[in-house]
């Protein structure tokens, strides 16, 4: 349920990987409220521009009432929160959408590629708290652009790269490929990363049931109203990621009309 | 400040029996069907009118549906929509034990569309008007009958026939002679007119070498209109006799004063309401506000002495 | 950067032998008739087009004559200049000593006078082509021309049988179809077509309870109106034959690219120069700099294809 | 002649009185370049804001390179700017328009209402520079929004308030009545000031073409091309403010139909 439109201070902000900026802020109620994978609405204050910009949470606090969102920028809005100092206030609303569902078969699997990992500290940290047994599987670039793997304790992190850099020289995806089980896999990342997974899901006998993904989709509202968050949906007609969504589950997905969000 | 709106008389008649509390609406398509918006003061609202209806259900447009525009924004949605059986069956009877009056947005393809609709919705406790949506740019055709006063006024009647209920027509602003169309509604039995709708317009991805949205183009709301609604508002309520609605790019009480000041009797908030919930609570306080300063003690007084005059200046 | 610009073909034909070094002019009525712009970089530019001219010198409208809306402006200006004959004898024989063509707007309120000022600079060295205003809202009956047609071909018919310089049309988007207007001008004529000019809008001062210009109305310009003006060229360059020139809210070299990606041949920058003088040549580098990337080598090959098949769509 | 657009480094911020902001910026070419009664077109990063804002150089100092701008905050573009943490960069346009006529028959009179004075400190200080014996009669609604009189130094002050707490009790306007000689006199202030202003000297035969003003009319451009900061000149048409003015001899301009600037 949504907590709040409200104003929360921006208390921390660092690098946490080249390119991207974490911005933790205190609002307990956000805080205790939000379930790994949902996201906030963030106000931003950049010319000319007007809608909220939708950011998963990427951990959540209770305890110090802090949370992070962890992002790169790709346009006016996400350079306007890079630039908001210490101390000022960022307007969030939310907790908002569908986060995961943490209890399936060991182990977790998660696929993140580039930016998409942003959503699974908190993920990986909840499926750790339950005991489960966790694998992280890390796409980027370059090794300059991989999270830290000290930020998913508890799990065993593999990591892949575009020009090989570290890992893996290639798609995260492959990684999938010498995993064994692998029946309860988390998904993030650009379509085509996504679309990649379900190929090779296809591939290895993994029901898309067994996968749930956390969409981006451009969003109007975030709160079930403009519509124009829609995605696919395999059985016909279009999903709202704003409700049936973020997280939800692959096989809900039409991922041959999927299209890219816009910076894809 | 919500004791000071409540002090005033801010009670606001749209014709045929239609009253509202207060002068600040939420306008179609920006508020769904009065369920999802959990921080909104329901009883800051004067009327929530509904996203666009149609006789049977719709998916919508595939997406990108929605883009950023400066200071406004680009929608297709294409319409999506439950059809009006499920409204009628599934949401009237909720809505008929609010207190809130909630006016159904209508649109169709043909205007054999709008007529069932609203013969669906007629006498059904819970709807307590319909707006037509004569100019949504989103459906194939469904932008004719808001271009053309002949076929704006057809579809007018035919609905008026057809029901009992009061009866909104939403003007589209993409038209050489808004006040035409305006006339020609009222003349066919229109209780009031709203406007605006949206703009059209569209956006082009420069890096992928496409349309943003997948239809092309789509609708421009926004504070990015606003000086262009102001506009029609401003002829539209010195050339017709029935209550004019002023929409487009309302974001503050400031923004809706210059609707009431250029002579619309009520104001409809739209995208703001993506934007920041609470500002229909805070739009109807800052209405308050400025009657009280000012020392009007209703809304009659609002408009500018000489609009009528100006308007041809 | 500059070095990029030069290296590519980018120069453009307007028809009737205008030929531009580049695709990035300035818009009539924010260059004043080019003299006074001391931070501009005038090698960047492809044509300066004029304050809109009239036979005779006019004083404009009184002030308050400009006001800010969201992404906008509004303007009355009410075509303040100093007329033809004085343009003519002493800013022409300037323009004729500078690299960059000058292309003269013209403005009026009856058909003759746009013939004659058309007549007189008919012929004169430093008068590169007209650009006729038809849609100048701040003028009374000005807005007849560019609303109607039958009565802009008239217009443009007149003008052609008076002059031989090359001759663009600049439409107005306050119509229900910019594509009629332009065809109606292009089968009168016309080389070209400029779309778009200003919106008509209002704003009203709350406290002093009046509209902020004091003509009531005025002309809306800036970013809020790129998504509509992008719409009008997009339909224009795939009805049309005669290139079109694209116009509303350009600021950067991603906003210019969406209007050559749309299928217009050359660009012009209004309100912008007012904010930074210096945008015409950041938006000329980065034209290059995106054809560099993207592996163009001329302008032509920019539009985005199919964009006559989607513009129906 | 404009120097540049240029951005310059916000060097000191604070309050000269109540209610206004000074900022202080750091730019040698355009603090050697401008003359007293000049201004410059401050763009500002509001969300939905366009247009530059005018402002008079308050006074500036080619030594140091700096140059002061006194403001109150009245709408979005001057919020912002009296934000603007010191260390960041503001973009000046600049200087424009033209400034005051600096000789003249002594003393020379200025007279200030409300922000108006924000034009004067630099004025004062160039004619008692050369030697003149200047007067200045400074209004405000109370003693709180009073500028200093030690930023006339050299100069005598009087002081009016609209409510009597400091100096005479009501208009700047009426203390020009007390003064002998007057015939140089420079004003500043809403155009109701101004009206008054005029109304003062015809009683007293005080010829408007011995009294130059600042004016202040919406601007676009602020540079001539735009024709939106007309003000009814009195031999008819109009006059440009940014290219006539903003300081210009009283007598050119109809005060009749002169209508006072959106905040009056
Ligand atoms: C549920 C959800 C969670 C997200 N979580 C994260 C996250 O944790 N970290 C992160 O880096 N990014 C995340 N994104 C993507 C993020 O929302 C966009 O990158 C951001 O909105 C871009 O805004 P901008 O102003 O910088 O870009 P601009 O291109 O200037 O934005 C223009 C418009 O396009 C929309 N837009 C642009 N790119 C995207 C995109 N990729 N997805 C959706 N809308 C877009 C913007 O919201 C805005 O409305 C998430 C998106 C969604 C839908
Ligand atoms: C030559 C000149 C010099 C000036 N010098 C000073 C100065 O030294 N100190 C000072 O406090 N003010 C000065 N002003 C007035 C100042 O420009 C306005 O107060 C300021 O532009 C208001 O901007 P805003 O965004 O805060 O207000 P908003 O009301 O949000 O502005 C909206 C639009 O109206 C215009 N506008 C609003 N008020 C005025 C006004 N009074 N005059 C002109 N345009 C206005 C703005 O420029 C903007 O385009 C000067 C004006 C001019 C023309
Ligand atoms: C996403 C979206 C969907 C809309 N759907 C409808 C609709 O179904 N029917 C309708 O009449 N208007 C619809 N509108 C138009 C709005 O009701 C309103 O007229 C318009 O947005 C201008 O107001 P605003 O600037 O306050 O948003 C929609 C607007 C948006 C942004
Ligand atoms: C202050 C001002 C004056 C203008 N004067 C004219 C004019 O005289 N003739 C004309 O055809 N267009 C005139 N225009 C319209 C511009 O040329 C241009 O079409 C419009 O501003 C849209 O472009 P923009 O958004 O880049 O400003 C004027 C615009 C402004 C802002
Ligand atoms: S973002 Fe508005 S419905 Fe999902
Ligand atoms: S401000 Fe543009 S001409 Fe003076």
């Amino acid at each position: 349920m949504i907590v709040a439109a409200a104003q929360a201070e921006v208390v921390e902000r660092s690098t946490p990987m080249s390119g991207a900026t974490e911005l933790v802020v205190h609002h307990p109620p956000s805080a205790s409220a939000v379930q790994p994978g949902q996201f906030f609405q963030l106000a931003v204050g950049a010319p000319h521009t007007i809608l909220r910009r939708p950011y998963s949470a990427a951990w959540a606090d209770p305890i110090s009432g802090r949370l992070g969102f962890i992002f790169n920028v790709v346009g006016a809005g996400s350079a306007w929160l890079a630039n908001l100092p210490e101390g000022h206030d960022v307007d969030l609303l939310g907790p908002l959408g569908r986060g995961f569902e943490l209890d399936g078969r060991d182990p977790a699997i998660v696929v993140a590629g580039g930016l998409g990992v942003a959503v699974f500290p908190g993920v990986v940290r909840a499926l750790v708290a339950r005991g489960r047994r966790v694998t992280v599987l890390l796409g980027a670039r370059s090794v300059a652009q991989l999270m830290r793997s000290d930020r998913f304790a508890g799990a065993e992190v593999k990591v892949a790269t575009d020009d090989g850099s570290a890992g893996h020289h290639g798609s995260v995806v492959d990684l999938l490929l010498d995993q064994v089980g692998g029946l309860d896999i988390f998904g993030c990342g650009p379509t085509p990363m996504l679309q990649a997974l379900m190929r090779a899901a296809r591939r290895l006998d993994i029901p898309l049931s067994s996968i749930q993904v956390a969409l981006e989709t451009p969003m109007g509202c975030g709160i079930g109203t403009c519509l124009g968050c829609a995605a696919p949906g395999r059985a016909g007609g279009y999903l709202l990621t704003c409700q049936d969504g973020p997280c939800l589950r692959a096989d809900r997905i039409d991922w041959d009309h999927m299209t890219d969000a816009f910076h894809g | 400040m919500r004791f000071m709106a409540d002090q005033l008389d801010i009670g606001v008649g749209l014709g045929h029996g239609l009253r509202l509390r207060g002068p600040v609406m939420v306008a179609s398509g920006t508020f769904g069907y009065g369920f999802d918006a959990p921080l909104v003061d329901r009883s800051a609202l004067g009327a929530i009118v509904t996203k666009g209806t149609t006789p049977r259900p719709r998916a919508g447009n595939a997406p990108t549906r929605i883009a950023e525009t400066p200071s406004g924004m680009l929608n297709a949605i294409g319409l999506q929509n439950p059809g009006v059986e499920h409204v009628a069956r599934e949401y009237a009877p909720i809505w008929a034990s609010w207190e809130v009056p909630v006016i159904v947005n209508v649109a169709g393809d043909a205007i054999q569309d709008y007529v069932e609709v609203a013969r669906r919705l007629d006498g059904v406790a819970g709807v307590a008007g319909l707006e037509l949506n004569i100019s949504c740019p989103n459906v194939v055709n469904g932008l004719q009958f808001g271009l053309d006063p002949r076929l704006a006024a057809e579809l007018t009647m035919a609905v008026r026939r057809a029901t009992e209920l009061p009866l909104i027509v939403k003007l589209t602003p993409n038209v050489t002679d808004i006040v035409a169309v305006g006339r020609a509604v009222e003349a066919a039995g229109a209780d009031a007119v709203s406007a605006i709708n949206t703009y059209v317009g569209m956006a082009i991805d420069v890096r992928r070498r496409r349309p943003m949205l997948s239809r092309g183009s789509g609708g421009v709301s926004g504070p990015a209109i606003k000086p262009m609604a102001l506009q029609a508002v401003w002829q539209l309520a010195a050339e017709l006799s029935i209550p004019v609605i002023g929409i487009g790019g309302i974001t503050t009480p400031s923004d809706a004063l210059e609707f009431l000041l250029a002579g619309a009797v009520a104001v409809q908030l739209g995208t703001v309401n993506y934007l920041r919930p609470e500002s229909t609570r805070e739009v109807l306080d800052g209405i308050a506000q400025y009657m009280h300063q000012h020392r009007f003690n209703n809304l009659r007084a609002l408009p500018i002495r000489g609009v009528r005059a100006m308007a041809h200046a």
